[in-house]
């Protein structure tokens, strides 16, 4: 096993997949010669050949209309979107299309060959547009999933098992920890389950639920928890649609006391759905409020981004008041 | 390699403009209104075999117009939408093409389908949404689609299916396919963002596809000279560097005729094309539109005067290939078809409650189960208010 | 005072907006001559002209980057999505731009003239593409305000109160009322207020929370429950962002019960935003688990519509089991 | 009314194609690189105080370029985009407007802002993101706009613009103003959707907006042959039924005459004009870029030598209004001014803390103001972790 950086660990399931079928096709802005503008896609255009791994024109509706296209007519269809914050001229095609090919067809078609990648998040000096984490757009919309890794082990194994799930998947990854998520990533083959939130710390008095780039921060914020005597359960969710509701029920059945942390703004994000239902399941389990520490209802900012976002500090405060509640 | 324009084009020194009118398009006409084909035109493959089951589909398609518009107004059908006076342009396109070859439908190419064998139970089955509807009773009436003949099932979002066409296209390419993507629009449709996203890529990625715009004068009433102001939708192939043709819609020889060869050009040179067929919408947009609010009745009686199925039918009376007492007994024959169709279909169950969650997912979710058992928990809590499925689970 | 339905009302605070000031504009596809799909915008280009009310191309996000334009422009620019299902082609100059148009300019700039109207929900048998209900993928959206009126009086009144406000408003009209909704509205002009939900009924047993077409099932379902004994407050939320939550929270507090009857899908929902955020601020105060009564998480479908979405019966049964819980 | 065309336009009776050769495309040219100008070759109107103050705006922007990328590297600045051998674009088309025609910006276009008086002490604050920055520190450096001067601020996503422009143009005619908009784009930009949504709409409500596409060769990686098919953007002015202009983007006369002209008949005919210049991107894509992945040091070194702003000043020397001591000290002088601005905004505060919750509506909500207290509280209890704010609210 190697230690190997998140981007690195993306790099080789593309790898793979293109490897293992010669149906498959990676694509986007810049994904060609380039290898894309974070190098996700470095080499693969040497290997597999311009047909199979190409730069297309800079349209993001275009690209997922053509991936639509491609994965309907059974072709393992890869799509890059440069950044996030630029998946929105896409919507409809995500949307209204992917979100609702095999349903509108009554499965005489479907899209299930699609997977949709793309850098989300803040944390680079990007301000509003290089920032954003749009994962909650996408999980109103049944018959997409959408996934998120937290660091290259997990966005490997995540990935191959996206690309390989017979469902469209959007699949968010960190890009504040491209380089700087470093791990030990076996190089072989190998998939870790959608739809399955993974505990990655057990403990007794609260559950703290994240996802993606979330992840670190609460588990720092655990960190400084524990020396105040609190037992953190930590909690990935990994997977945002289709989600978890039984491994994270178990959890505040167990701990009495749920926090989520969330990059995106707090109003409608995805831990409203998590704490709606996460109340209704466990109401009288519950002993405190569930807390939500997400980004203001702003967009996302550049100067003040530190203020702006859930950090340890913060989330370590919404610890103390939810178990001192 | 990025551009090496700088000594490569036409230089000058004196501000030039080009505009609109920089480019001719003339139109492809090959049959007249009475059934003659104008001297020295260059006729498409065809034999009276593939003539007369052309000529047979336009029947039925006109045949089907009429009775669901029929049965609409009936209250029978709650929406239906004609293709009166463009049929030559779906018929033509199909039967140019190759089984294998994918079409991609906007929603007035029901002609694609009855051609490649589309039944009279299917039309109406996914007419009625029942539970024999191929698309699970899900979409509104005709939103057809069938997998067994390559008809990409129809999405109201209009100009979804170009970019979708060209990746389609794309992709069977790869496979080394003998086969190529027909995508039907309407010049209203190429409007859309996804109208140019298509037509690049495919130009860009050389996927063998065919572009075929139906430009029919409106969407729903918006005329063309609301819509675009350029000459048509052919002058934009143009700027897209692919090949394009504008041709008479309503002249069926001249439809089959461009896209034989446009196919054979797709498949050899493995690049996109794009047809431009000029027609007119002779009928309301849809069941729900009364044209009369916005055009005339002068304009439309004009059109009329260029029917396209009654041009075809003057071709194969001139061929001796057709006659009246034939004329006759197919739409006859059809009529009955047709209406006895309707009264079978409308008497099927609508689909069986379970379909409400399949196909949202490859399997349904455990979320969805949970709320599939809720609703029949609660249909049979109150099965009268639920007549549609209390009592069949 | 009149009786007229919804569309008259809409089409009468356009008149208004429209003699009012000359730099307002209204456009949309077939929003000209023809007066739109549904006849909202009929007569206006007849007494206003061509310049002022006109058909659009068949382009929606066209239609909103015009709108944008103008609106930054300084003219009063309402534009119209034909049905809701379309407005996602257009979602990137919603979503991106209408909404950080004057944040990200520091306000140098704003799209503040900017309201978008557009027919949206279920019930005509529209099936997946004439039925949905996209409240909650714009309620994640800061910067824009989203309203949605339940009848003719509010209706009016709300959408001028929109097309005045300083700040883009994404206006959704429940189109199977557009002509089945009846009642008074003055012929002149009023306003009704932004970001403030109306109690239409009180109660001291439960809340019951809805918006536009929904008001009138939860409405019924009250009545119903009332036969029970069962004292229902009944709320519209009429804003969906920035949504009231002071109402909200202070009828809750009271009864300590809510449920919310939504059209669109359950999962994340704009429901679950009001329960999370119900169950955080009146957690001492619930009696019971918040209910959401929500179309189930597929597209909208067409044979079995009634099967599908939340009626006065789902709301009913969901009442007497929140408060037996 | 809908198309009149069945007996309109020209008639073919064999299948005729159009294509991307079908229409020619000059390229407009004035000046040549020795300071020449081409015989009988149009000239633009243009003085010495023009032209000087041209020449001395070039000077400027490739003075900024050259010391912003420095500050990059030195880690004083987060990121920096140069316009590298295509300044003649930005300033040129600024040079041929009124200062209340509206300019959009994608955001290789500085020169647009440093022409209509923007100063240094604005571009420095912008970049910065400091507590003068105009745009309150919320967006990355080079995100430049200001309402007074009538440019619009920029924005990352792109395309937006270019429907956005088209209707800010058709509020400015509605208003009867005489007042264009100017929209720049990239040729890769002019993939997006909203490309095709902007120019149609533009054709079709005649709106007196420039459409001013720099064709630099690239868009990042991707060389203008993965990115169209057509013959260049140009091309695509046929289809939108546009007044279309293709000129030498390094040539500032070109630049200025086009522009002028295009000015003129927009506002006379209140209606679009399309103009295509020709260029490269001497640079990098922006200070995260490295081209050398991409591209041969030859292609460069080609376009190196039509360098925009040699070309400007071989000219101004031939005229006689200029000569080496000037350039030598203006060069000196904008060297001293940037870096001397640097250090003053870079020690300017942040934006307040207050900043966070403003201009997300017009006035902040009850919500905002209770997150914003929260965040407040928050600092004050953990002021090392916050050092921009903690202790200035
Ligand atoms: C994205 C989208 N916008 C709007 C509509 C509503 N709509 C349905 S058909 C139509 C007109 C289409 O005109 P055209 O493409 O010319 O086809 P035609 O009806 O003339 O065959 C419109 C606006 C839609 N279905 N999808
Ligand atoms: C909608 C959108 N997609 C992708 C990007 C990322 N991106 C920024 S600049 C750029 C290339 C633009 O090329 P071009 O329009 O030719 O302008 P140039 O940089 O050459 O001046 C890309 C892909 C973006 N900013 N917005
Ligand atoms: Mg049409
Ligand atoms: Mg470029």
């Amino acid at each position: 096993m190697a230690q190997i950086n998140l981007l690195q660990a993306i790099n080789s399931a593309l790898d793979i997949a293109m490897a293992e079928n010669e149906r498959t096709v990676c694509f986007g802005e810049d994904v060609g010669h380039f290898g894309g503008v974070f190098r996700a896609t470095s080499g693969l255009q040497e290997k597999y050949g311009k047909a199979r791994c190409f730069n297309s024109p800079l349209v993001e509706q275009g690209i997922i209309g053509f991936a639509n296209g491609l994965a309907a007519q059974g072709t393992v269809a890869i799509a890059e979107i440069q950044f996030a914050d630029y998946i929105f001229p896409a919507f409809d095609q995500i949307v209204n299309e992917a979100a609702k090919f095999r349903y509108r067809t009554g499965n005489e078609f479907n899209v299930g060959k699609l997977t949709i990648r793309s850098p989300y998040g803040g944390g680079i000096a990007g301000g509003l547009y290089h920032s954003q984490s749009p994962e909650a757009y996408f999980a109103h919309t049944p018959g997409l999933k959408v996934v998120i890794p937290r660091n290259p082990y997990q966005a490997k194994g995540l990935l191959l098992a996206s690309i390989r799930d017979d469902n469209p998947v959007v699949f968010f990854e960190p890009k504040r920890l491209y380089r700087a998520s470093v791990g030990e990533v076996p190089e072989e083959d190998y998939q870790l389950p959608l739809g399955k939130a993974e505990v990655v710390q057990t403990g007794t008095d609260i559950t703290l639920l994240a996802w993606g780039a979330q992840m670190e921060i609460i588990e720092k914020a655990a960190q400084m928890a524990s020396n105040d005597g609190i037992s953190c359960e930590v909690v990935d969710l990994r997977t945002i649609l289709p989600w978890d509701i039984e491994t994270i029920t178990n959890s505040v059945m167990k701990t009495g006391r749920l926090l989520i942390s969330q990059e995106a703004p707090l109003t409608a994000g995805f831990a409203s759905e998590i704490a709606a239902t996460v109340q209704s399941e466990c109401f009288l389990h519950l002993e405190s409020p569930i807390a939500r520490v997400c980004g203001l209802d702003t967009p996302y900012p550049l100067a003040l981004e530190k203020e702006y976002v859930s950090d340890h500090l913060k989330v370590y405060e919404a610890i103390k008041k939810t178990v001192n509640f | 390699m990025s551009t090496e324009i700088y000594d490569d084009g036409p230089v000058v020194h004196q501000p030039t403009f080009i505009d609109g009118t920089s480019v001719e398009i003339p139109e492809l006409r090959i049959l007249r209104q009475n059934g003659t084909t104008y001297p020295k035109a260059d006729l498409p493959d065809i034999d009276q075999a593939l003539a007369t089951k052309i000529y047979q589909t336009l029947a039925f398609h006109r045949v089907l117009d009429e009775r669901m518009v029929a049965s609409q107004r009936q209250g029978r059908l709650s929406f239906y939408m004609t293709a009166l006076g463009e049929e030559a342009a779906s018929v033509g396109g199909a039967a140019a093409l190759q089984p294998q070859d994918m079409i991609m439908m906007q929603y007035r190419e029901q002609g694609t389908l009855m051609f490649r064998g589309f039944s009279i139970e299917n039309f109406m089955n996914q007419m009625f949404s029942n539970a024999e509807d191929l698309g699970k009773g899900r979409q509104m009436p005709i939103h057809y689609g069938s997998k067994e003949l390559n008809c990409m099932t129809v999405s109201s979002t209009l100009a979804t299916q170009i970019p979708q066409a060209a990746g389609y296209a794309y992709g069977q390419k790869l496979q080394g396919l003998d086969a190529v993507t027909l995508c039907y629009f309407g010049e209203g449709a190429a409007s859309e963002g996804d109208f140019h996203a298509g037509l690049n890529m495919a130009a860009v990625q050389e996927a063998p596809v065919i572009f075929f715009c139906r430009n029919n004068g409106y969407a729903i009433s918006t005329p063309t000279d609301e819509q675009f102001k350029g000459n048509g939708i052919a002058s934009r192939g143009v700027g897209y560097g692919m090949k394009t043709i504008r041709i008479d819609g309503n002249d069926i020889l001249a439809v089959l005729k461009a896209t034989q060869i446009a196919r054979a050009y797709a498949v050899k040179e493995s690049k996109p094309v794009l047809i431009e067929a000029m027609s007119y919408r002779l009928g309301g947009h849809s069941t729900s539109d009364d044209p009369s609010g916005y055009r005339t009745k002068e304009e439309e009686a004009k059109w009329q005067s260029h029917d396209p199925v009654a041009r075809m039918k003057n071709w194969m009376l001139k061929q001796k290939w057709w006659d009246e007492v034939k004329e006759t007994a197919l739409f006859e024959k059809y009529r009955e078809e047709v209406l006895a169709a309707v009264k079978v279909a409308e008497k099927i169950d609508k689909p069986h409650i379970d379909t409400m969650i399949t196909d949202v997912y490859d399997v349904p979710t455990a979320q969805l189960k949970a709320q599939l058992d809720a609703v029949k928990a609660h249909v049979n809590k109150y099965p009268e208010a639920y007549p549609f499925t209390a009592g069949k689970f």
